[in-house]
């Protein structure tokens, strides 16, 4: 199988399914004429034309609900917010419509389109534009929200995502575009709704996703290497409907927990989960499920200080190492 | 009998008589519903349509049935005027099993796809952008249809407003933007918070043609809508109607209206639509006496039919919670409690 | 003390402030000539003038940027969101600017202001008007989140609100406006960021905020009489910061707690703090700590459906009886 | 030697020499700025200033020092004009303890609260509403001060602009709106995306006094400025003002500028604003090439001496990553794991 980048991954699903069905389109800032602010649309607008590839206005709100419109007039749009940041301008079009208007039409109205946006820090740009708030859109009803750490589940979850006939957001990092790895070339579609398992251990369960995913695998290799620890990694993949099945499986294993994720603690994913699986799993816990957030301040811009203000890789070692005393 | 009005000879007699039912329909519509709210039978917000009646009759007559619509919460009247039929749009008031989005939309959501009544939407200018979405897809897909949004004064002063005249004209999207100017927001005056009170003219900013009519005249909105949805569909982009009217009952059941006086209010109602259509075609002798009341005979059985049918419909059974969250994904989480 | 509502709580506050400090002025959506769509500001604009008390356009975003500039010009502004469900057009001011801007200018820049609004369904207000969405402010570090049950606390932390130094979100929930309580006449404060404890018991642990204080007092109270359980009832209060030291306390003595919230569970409050509650006091916990939110499901219209969207006191009753198994 | 320049007699030699060393401060400050950006002295998004400086002197220079600005990402030239320290300006940019902002705004968050710069935002039109309630407590508190934005053509599109437009116009707030219209928003040629591509036509909608400048003429900004910001100062309200300019290098530092012609690009650098302003100089015979020389070079030292300052400026220490979250509240949660 072909290596390839998460960001040629993603541009490869977008072209296949451009390929494939006339009526989806894309839409967004600077997604044609600049050829995408991380270049993954780089070349499309010479390849598709204007009307498939459409540059908009730098207007949030109107590009959301421009899409939510022509999703409900049987197009298959793809719209794109720049950051993750920036969706707030759209967060009533996200929320009060895209994830409602199949509900209060008595089921007369689906909304199906694909939002893709990019979440994360690292990149110095300062308080503005470096948050990761894909958990708030995972606490709304007839949203689906999905979030590959992987080349391969990046293009396999984008294509199921334009082919899903509700509202996703599509959520990618933008410290994994030179990612790389193995992914088949042509079609093929990863479920959404399914966690899984990136690598197998029986001493301790680590639940990840997006960026956090890599660093959780680094820190396995380095636990077993170091301690002979041996960590299972489940990577969430989509966090809505969040499918914590595989976790509550894992952790009935390990009896042991940890949850690493980029977004600030309070009202995070990492408390969800850790409610669920003291719930689900109570009798089998020898230890309280512990996480690992981003403390809760905003981004500073000052590189020694934003690496301060990420989980590390040392940060979750030591969580883990302690989880096992 | 006569058979053209004067000032008006496209229209044909029996389409003025339509005007008239519609216009009526809606109005005991609106009456009737104010009166199920004081029993109870209605709940949450319900903003009368009353005073309003000639923009929904005079512009959705003008449209083809394929065209889009969009409204805000006080839709009851473009509904009624697309053809919805009043039981179900009532039943929906009531929060039935039988209402148009099978009650739960309500008053503020009534949807009605097969006649592509795409939703009344409760977040002031929030609908705008979809109308510009749903032109889209009639201009991408080669259909010869527009799409077409209600909404009030209020909504110009919302930054959907300005994204969504901006992002349509760009692309030259067929829709057509119509403003019931009743120039109140709630209890706010139009002249207190818009820099610019003739609304039209905020419309001209984006390079589109915009224009202003009589709100209170159904044939001078008819004629309006039929020139500008033309003009439109032909290709030449987005287009804009002010139409200036007045709502003649509060803004919604809670309204105690202490903002505006008795006077204006009575002024206002010297304008009322429905009896200056009355008046205009009993003057071109376009109309009886006894076929007025036959007319407004009928529009009340409508409504008094809508009203036993809605109380007849159930409520929608308990399971009706948990579907229509999403399209062939399984029930949601918290099921467990119910 | 004189008996008021919770209603006249807040306008009490609001009076005293702007009769103590000429720097405070109101600005909404009909909070003047139509006297606010709650009724709490009724007769402002006639005794304080157009100054200070300010009918806004429909321009949620601008009022809430508005807001900010005066705060940083020196003005002590309380901004009117007429509902939460509108702060979504409004959040990226909140979030990107309202939080931020003392962290990124480095301090220098403060930004004290109040934003007051009203969270919650119950009223037949239908999927885009009868949100809690509160939790996701609470997850902002910057802002501080305030949600007062009782008109005691209402007027004592709204004069709080008023005096911070930075911005606050002030939220209300609209089931709460008649309820009645003793509340002194003239000033006095109720500290931000302390939680306090409505009931005392030794059963169980209940914590809760806004409407769900009622619920938990009300089934507390059948617990008692019906089978001899003394629940504890803790009332956040404030959100951000969350004081949940005396939920700690309460569950060492208890070791059992149940959290009731009127938000959709996954990502709202409820999970942070059970997963708080296991870390913090795993040892003390004989049960895992349950949680009861509304359904995933946006609020439909009809009467029947919307009793079922919201957490009740039934299902309260039974969870907590669960928990004491 | 003359003293005046023909066509601007208000203006002192002393304060054209002024203009003219303020524009080459900026230039040489962002040349330097790229520069330390190759040697990642400087990380994240750098968008310089470089062709738009007349627009930033200009304008500042008519404004009084108690008048509030803020600006988006594109700031530093705002910052200079304002009399920002330089050396403080590039340490910001560097992410050190004696940056402006203390090492944790960064490029796009400049902020002054002496000299009443009030920040730059990286949310496009984000900042516009801040514009109009800083100006609001001016009036408010009965001060003799304005508010001023400076924002780019793209960010007419946003809601925020809208907004900030109609509440300004309608409470007639004294703030001053400088769109700096470069043609372009990152790649998007103004004309794709803005249905009226003269900005200062769109912001007529409002009812407020709009007016274009030439931004590449130092000399015309300040006196547009000028007479604008005494408008707002005396009680007319909002004043909005168009500075057609162009930026001579990429949007940002990653830009590979596809989307415009070189020759577009050399028709604009043809009317550098330093070149026109020194030419306009010398031909009045108010300056001399020596001293044109003697200006660069002490431009340049200044930057130089920035560039080793904010290099001996140490990084924020660890503990300032958890201040000035909250005025007057301890420490914020995540701590423990510091
Ligand atoms: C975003 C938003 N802000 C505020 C409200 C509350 N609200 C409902 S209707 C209304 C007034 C709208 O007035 P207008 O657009 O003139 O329509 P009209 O009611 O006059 O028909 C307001 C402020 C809302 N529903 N949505
Ligand atoms: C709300 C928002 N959307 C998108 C962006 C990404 N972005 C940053 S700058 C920019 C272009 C802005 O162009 P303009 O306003 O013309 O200013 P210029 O860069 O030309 O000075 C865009 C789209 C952003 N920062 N904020
Ligand atoms: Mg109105
Ligand atoms: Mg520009």
């Amino acid at each position: 199988m072909p290596e390839i980048t998460y960001r040629e991954a993603i541009s490869q699903a977008l072209q296949e399914e451009l390929n494939a069905d006339e009526r989806v389109f894309l839409m967004g800032e600077d997604i044609g004429a600049y050829g995408g602010s991380y270049a993954v649309t780089k070349g499309f607008l010479e390849a598709y034309g204007e009307k498939r590839v459409r540059d908009t206005p730098i207007s949030e709100e109107a590009i959301v609900g421009c899409a939510i419109g022509a999703a409900m007039g049987g197009l298959k749009p793809i719209a794109e917010l720049m950051t993750i940041n920036f969706s707030l301008l759209a967060m009533d079009q996200i929320v009060n419509n895209a994830a409602k208007i199949l509900y209060m039409s008595g089921g007369q109205v689906p909304v199906p389109f694909v939002l893709r946006t990019v979440s994360g820090g690292g990149l110095q740009l300062g308080a503005q534009h470096s948050q990761s708030l894909e958990s708030w859109y995972a606490q709304v009803p007839g949203l689906v929200v999905v979030a590959p750490a992987t080349p391969y589940d990046a293009k396999g979850l984008l294509k199921s995502a334009i082919r899903e006939p509700n509202p996703v957001l599509f959520v990618e990092h933008s410290l994994l575009y030179r990612v790389r790895g193995e992914v088949p070339e042509g079609d093929y579609t990863v479920p959404i709704g399914e966690a899984d398992v990136k690598r197998e251990g029986k001493d301790v369960t680590i639940v990840a996703y997006l960026r956090t995913l890599g660093l959780a695998l680094e820190v396995a290799d380095r636990l077993a290497r170091e301690e002979g620890v041996e960590a299972e990694v489940v990577d969430l993949r989509t966090l809505r409907p969040l499918d914590l099945e595989p976790v509550f499986a894992s952790v009935k294993k390990t009896n042991r927990a940890v949850i690493v994720e980029d977004a600030w603690q309070t009202g995070g994913l990492s408390g969800e989960i850790a409610g669920r699986i003291q719930d689900e799993v109570f009798d089998w816990l020898d230890a309280p499920v512990k996480r690992l957030n981003a403390p809760d301040v905003p981004m500073p811009y000052a590189r020694n200080l934003e690496q301060l203000a990420l989980p590390t890789a040392d940060q979750l070692y030591d969580l883990v190492l302690e989880t096992l005393q | 009998m006569a058979t053209r009005l004067p000032g008006a000879p496209a229209l044909e007699r029996e389409q003025l008589l339509d005007f008239l039912y519609q216009m009526l329909l809606i109005r005991r519509f609106e009456e009737r519903s104010a009166e199920q709210y004081g029993r109870q039978k209605i709940g949450g917000f319900l903003h009368l349509y009353i005073g309003q009646e000639a923009v929904a009759v005079g512009a959705v007559a003008a449209l083809s049935p394929e065209d889009y619509i969009v409204s805000h919460y006080r839709e009851h009247g473009h509904a009624l005027a697309r053809g919805c039929d009043p039981k179900r749009v009532m039943a929906e008031l009531f929060g039935r099993e039988g209402g148009v989005s099978r009650g739960k939309g309500g008053s503020m959501h009534l949807f009605d796809k097969e006649r592509h009544f795409l939703g009344g939407y409760a977040i002031v200018a929030g609908h705008l952008p979809i109308a510009v979405g749903l032109g889209l897809s009639g201009q991408y897909l080669g259909q010869d249809r527009i799409a077409v949004a209600f909404f009030g004064d209020g909504a110009v002063n919302e930054g959907a407003f300005h994204e969504s005249l901006n992002l349509a004209a760009v692309w030259k999207v067929p829709v057509l933007f119509i403003c019931e100017n009743n120039q109140y927001a709630m209890g706010t005056e139009i002249s207190r918070v818009s820099a610019e009170t003739e609304v039209y003219k905020r419309a001209l900013a984006y390079n589109l043609h915009a224009e202003q009519v009589d709100g209170m005249d159904v044939v001078a909105v008819y004629e309006a809508t039929k020139r500008l949805a033309e003009r439109a569909r032909s290709g030449e982009g987005p287009m804009f109607l002010e139409a200036m009217t007045y709502r003649f009952r509060g803004h919604s059941m809670a309204d105690p209206e202490l903002y505006r006086s008795k006077e204006e209010t009575q002024r206002w109602l010297g304008r009322d639509p429905i009896a200056r259509l009355k008046d205009r075609l009993e003057n071109a002798d376009l109309l009886r006496e006894e076929e007025y009341t036959d007319l407004d005979r009928r529009a009340r059985e409508a409504v008094d039919e809508a009203v036993r049918w809605a109380d007849a419909s159930p409520p929608p059974p308990p399971e009706a919670l948990w579907t229509d969250v999403y399209v062939g994904r399984g029930p949601v989480r918290g099921r467990d409690h119910a």
